[in-house]
């Protein structure tokens, strides 16, 4: 079902964990879906220094979270804005049909962390 | 690496003397039955003896059975054909939320059809209470269809209560025992069902076969219409090489009940005990008695149930979450939602279900290597963060 | 005693190709092709493999294709499917006097159920007028469906013009093609057929396994409503050896077609002629050219058939008169009697139906044989005395 | 499908053809069934000395032809006309249901033979 890159992000997955001192956080999910994915971000000087995910959800949604933190990481924010489920999807060769909605919102979570930082920058 | 298979429920193996049962009427004995020449007698002879076979598993006569491609062709047949038989007298059905998707569906597609359905809820144990079955029918029923045994869980419903409700008053009763048959004794002389499913890939024959039991008088209109076969009941060319394998299988069931009862029992008892003394955070599912010899049903706190199974699949092990149709996750088991069970723990659930071949190691080695993934996941697991 | 089957069109035998390929998925792949895990894996690629191979004999696409339990399984879903998706446009269905039971018995039942049906005629040869066809078509008609070749007489109709004139009036086409499958070309593309119904077990797979092609953008009503099998069009769990087979025998069909054709015409033609030479009073039965290369019926004047058959597999020949379906004498064929052949005829009728592995040495006998039998049953028949 | 008996009868029909200066002739039969016989009988003495029949019809038709013959042949009259086609699907160790009723005529063959040579009689 699954292709060999995301069995290879699911039984190995890069960034686990949670940032202490994050700069900013991104939670979303899908209680439906059983799908929840947090990542938190680290950013200097508009570069993501680290990124690491906590995920609750299936093989997919797991190695997307894998995934998204590995394409990011060392990546300036400009360019991490334009990463897209698509972008994630693409990278782990695809995914079945039946989770590219729901389960592949990795990329949501990283809009959301950077949209998080953008506000406490705001403030 | 070492294969396990707890996934009965979703499908069995074909054993060996099933395999060996078929080969003839697939090598030789392909004629047509219904052919009056030499090619075919062989087939007719080994459809009719092996109609007795499945006959002496229910209890039930010859002329009383149906052969059909499938558990969900017989619940198909089974209440759009007594449901459209008995229209002219009503038009409500009663059925409950934990069906399989073979049930749940044909009655969805019922009620666009013009008939009104009621689906009973289960309690915490997954039981139907008997009081609001009785409460729910009305003049307009002409129908209860009740499965035997639950197949996420393995609960077991009130068949003979129910049977005899329904007979009281008056309202045809069907049972989808597609998940009992083989597991559990099954008699209809001693039960008022009127109609009854089984299939036979999940008794260890191959699939594309089924029966279904029809009660003497009791009149269904037909799913399949066709030739002349099963008595005009059900049309198409038999399915020879898979009859005869339910055959042989329903006669293996027969003979081997009480033995595979005890040693699933033990298997499935050792495993919720060792699962439930290393895992913490952990529920059974399902009524703690009334449930099959084979079925546990785990939910696991804070993680997901097809990460789990994906964990298990890398180590060999076969288990499946909610059921087997549903692969993927994207709804979760609409019978643990049922029970009153979260979303959240419901993804969580796997399913073990033992079968014939399955050893006491085999039981061992999933309570060891459990603790570890299911450990593993949650780590990872934005939910379970807070609780350690 | 030698064993010599002509009864091809009733079933065939299941070729060592397809029963090799089958073994491993009764044996070791004996997986839920929805099932996540190994188990899964190995029976869930066959199944695309195989739909992969059957799609190819038809020139479809893989979306296109539903696999079935039998050609009358997919007779019904194909004519109730598209009959009760259209029922708000109208009620009004073609098909032919001549269709097999699976077809006749479901229009029947529909027309039970408020749909107006419209048998055409077919003219001494077997043969439809497609200006009657046109002048039957009204407003309310919804679907058409006639077969590709018929099972007793081997005809072969108009399928492309039926579609022209069916895509022309915007009306649903489905063909029975059980016959027509592996025996002569077919090609979607370039037919305006919407749904074509396949089955095994006459092109050398076992029984228990068919197919429904359906053009993209048709929407059928389920007939066996269930899981999510065969993206919801189709419940319950997949006949996976069943399916492996009849995409093997596709392979072999459209590998071997061009071979088999001038085999079987060439053995066909011999047939009719040895016969034609040495028995008087015969009348063979069907158009002398658009006819399945294999099929050869023959009525033998101021005889009955089944006697004619007893006597033949007293020889070890196997053949059939009438349908297949039809085993006993009943009803004389409503094919034969649709052409315009008398009762008495039709009993006297005889379909020798020929396939891959009969042998030219075969026909001989059966030319040897044969016009003793006739002679002698001829000789006992109060029928035949003042003819003398 | 068929029993011994009626196979042997079939392959080996007792009595075919048509007696030349019968006493009595029945032809009973049923075209939509496919099955017509005649049989024809010679009485003596209220006795059947020879009876022959000839069946255009299917296995069953032929077998309970020929059986009836060998039933009643060297019957009293009184006797013959207790012979049903009951008890000739009997003699035969039964036929198949769906032959019971169409391909079973031969007692009424003979009946309708009896009554002709009672007609005749009575002329
Ligand atoms: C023309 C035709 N249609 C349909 C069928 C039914 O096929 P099946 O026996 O697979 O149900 C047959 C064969 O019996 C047939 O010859
Ligand atoms: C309870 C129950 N009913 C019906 C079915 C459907 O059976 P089949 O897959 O043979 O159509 C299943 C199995 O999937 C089942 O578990």
């Amino acid at each position: 079902m699954y292709s060999e890159k995301v069995m290879d992000h699911f039984s190995n997955p890069r960034n686990v964990g949670e940032i202490e001192d994050a700069s900013g956080t991104g939670t979303v999910g899908n209680p439906a879906c059983g799908d929840i994915m947090k990542l938190t971000i680290k950013i200097e000087n508009d570069k993501i220094t680290d990124v690491k995910f906590k995920t609750f959800g299936c093989g997919a949604a797991i190695a997307t979270s894998s995934m998204v933190t590995e394409l990011v990481k060392g990546k300036e924010l400009s360019e991490a804005d334009k990463i897209s489920n698509q972008t994630v999807a693409e990278a782990l060769d695809g995914l079945p049909p039946v989770k590219m909605h729901c389960s592949n919102l990795a990329a949501d979570a990283l809009h959301a962390a950077i949209e998080d930082y953008k506000k406490k920058q705001g403030k | 690496m070492n294969k396990i298979y707890f996934d009965h429920n979703a499908t069995t193996p074909i054993i060996d003397e099933v395999f060996e049962a078929v080969v003839p009427y697939l090598k030789d004995q392909w004629g047509n039955p219904s052919s009056i020449h030499w090619a075919g007698r062989g087939p007719k002879k080994a459809l009719e003896e092996a109609r007795e076979k499945v006959c002496k598993l229910l209890n039930c006569a010859p002329l009383e059975l149906i052969f059909t491609c499938s558990g969900t062709e017989g619940a198909n047949h089974a209440i759009k054909g007594l449901a459209y038989a008995k229209k002219d007298r009503g038009n409500h059905i009663i059925t409950t939320k934990v069906e399989h998707p073979a049930v749940l569906n044909t009655c969805k597609h019922l009620s666009k059809e013009g008939f009104d359905v009621t689906y009973l809820d289960v309690d915490p144990d997954g039981m139907i209470d008997l009081e609001e079955l009785k409460k729910s029918i009305t003049p307009k029923t002409v129908l209860i269809t009740v499965m035997f045994a639950n197949n996420e869980t393995g609960v077991i419903f009130p068949i003979k209560e129910i049977g005899d409700i329904a007979k009281e008053r008056g309202v045809a009763f069907h049972t989808d025992a597609v998940q009992a048959a083989g597991k559990v004794p099954i008699d209809v002389q001693d039960l008022n069902v009127d109609v009854l499913t089984i299939s036979g890939h999940k008794l260890y024959a191959p699939k594309g076969v089924g029966a279904l039991f029809v009660r003497r008088g009791v009149r269904l209109v037909p799913l399949i219409h066709g030739g002349h076969q099963e008595r005009n009941r059900r049309g198409g060319t038999e399915n020879v090489p898979g009859i005869v394998a339910l055959g042989k299988a329903c006669e293996v069931a027969v003979r081997d009940m009480d033995k595979e009862t005890a040693h699933l029992k033990a298997l499935k008892e050792r495993l919720e005990k060792g699962i439930s003394e290393k895992v913490p955070h952990i529920k059974i599912n399902g009524h703690p008695d009334k449930r099959l010899p084979n079925t546990a049903n785990i939910s696991f706190e804070f993680v997901e149930g097809e990460s789990l199974l994906l964990n298990l699949d890398m180590k060999g092990i076969a288990a499946s979450s909610g059921s087997a149709c549903t692969s993927g996750s994207l709804e979760p088991s609409h019978v643990l939602v049922s029970m009153g069970i979260t979303h959240e723990l419901s993804h969580g659930s796997v399913r073990f279900s033992l079968g014939k071949s399955n050893t006491m190691e085999e039981v061992e080695y999933l309570i060891e290597v459990m603790p570890p993934i299911v450990e593993r996941m949650r780590s990872m697991s934005p939910l379970y963060a807070g609780i350690k």
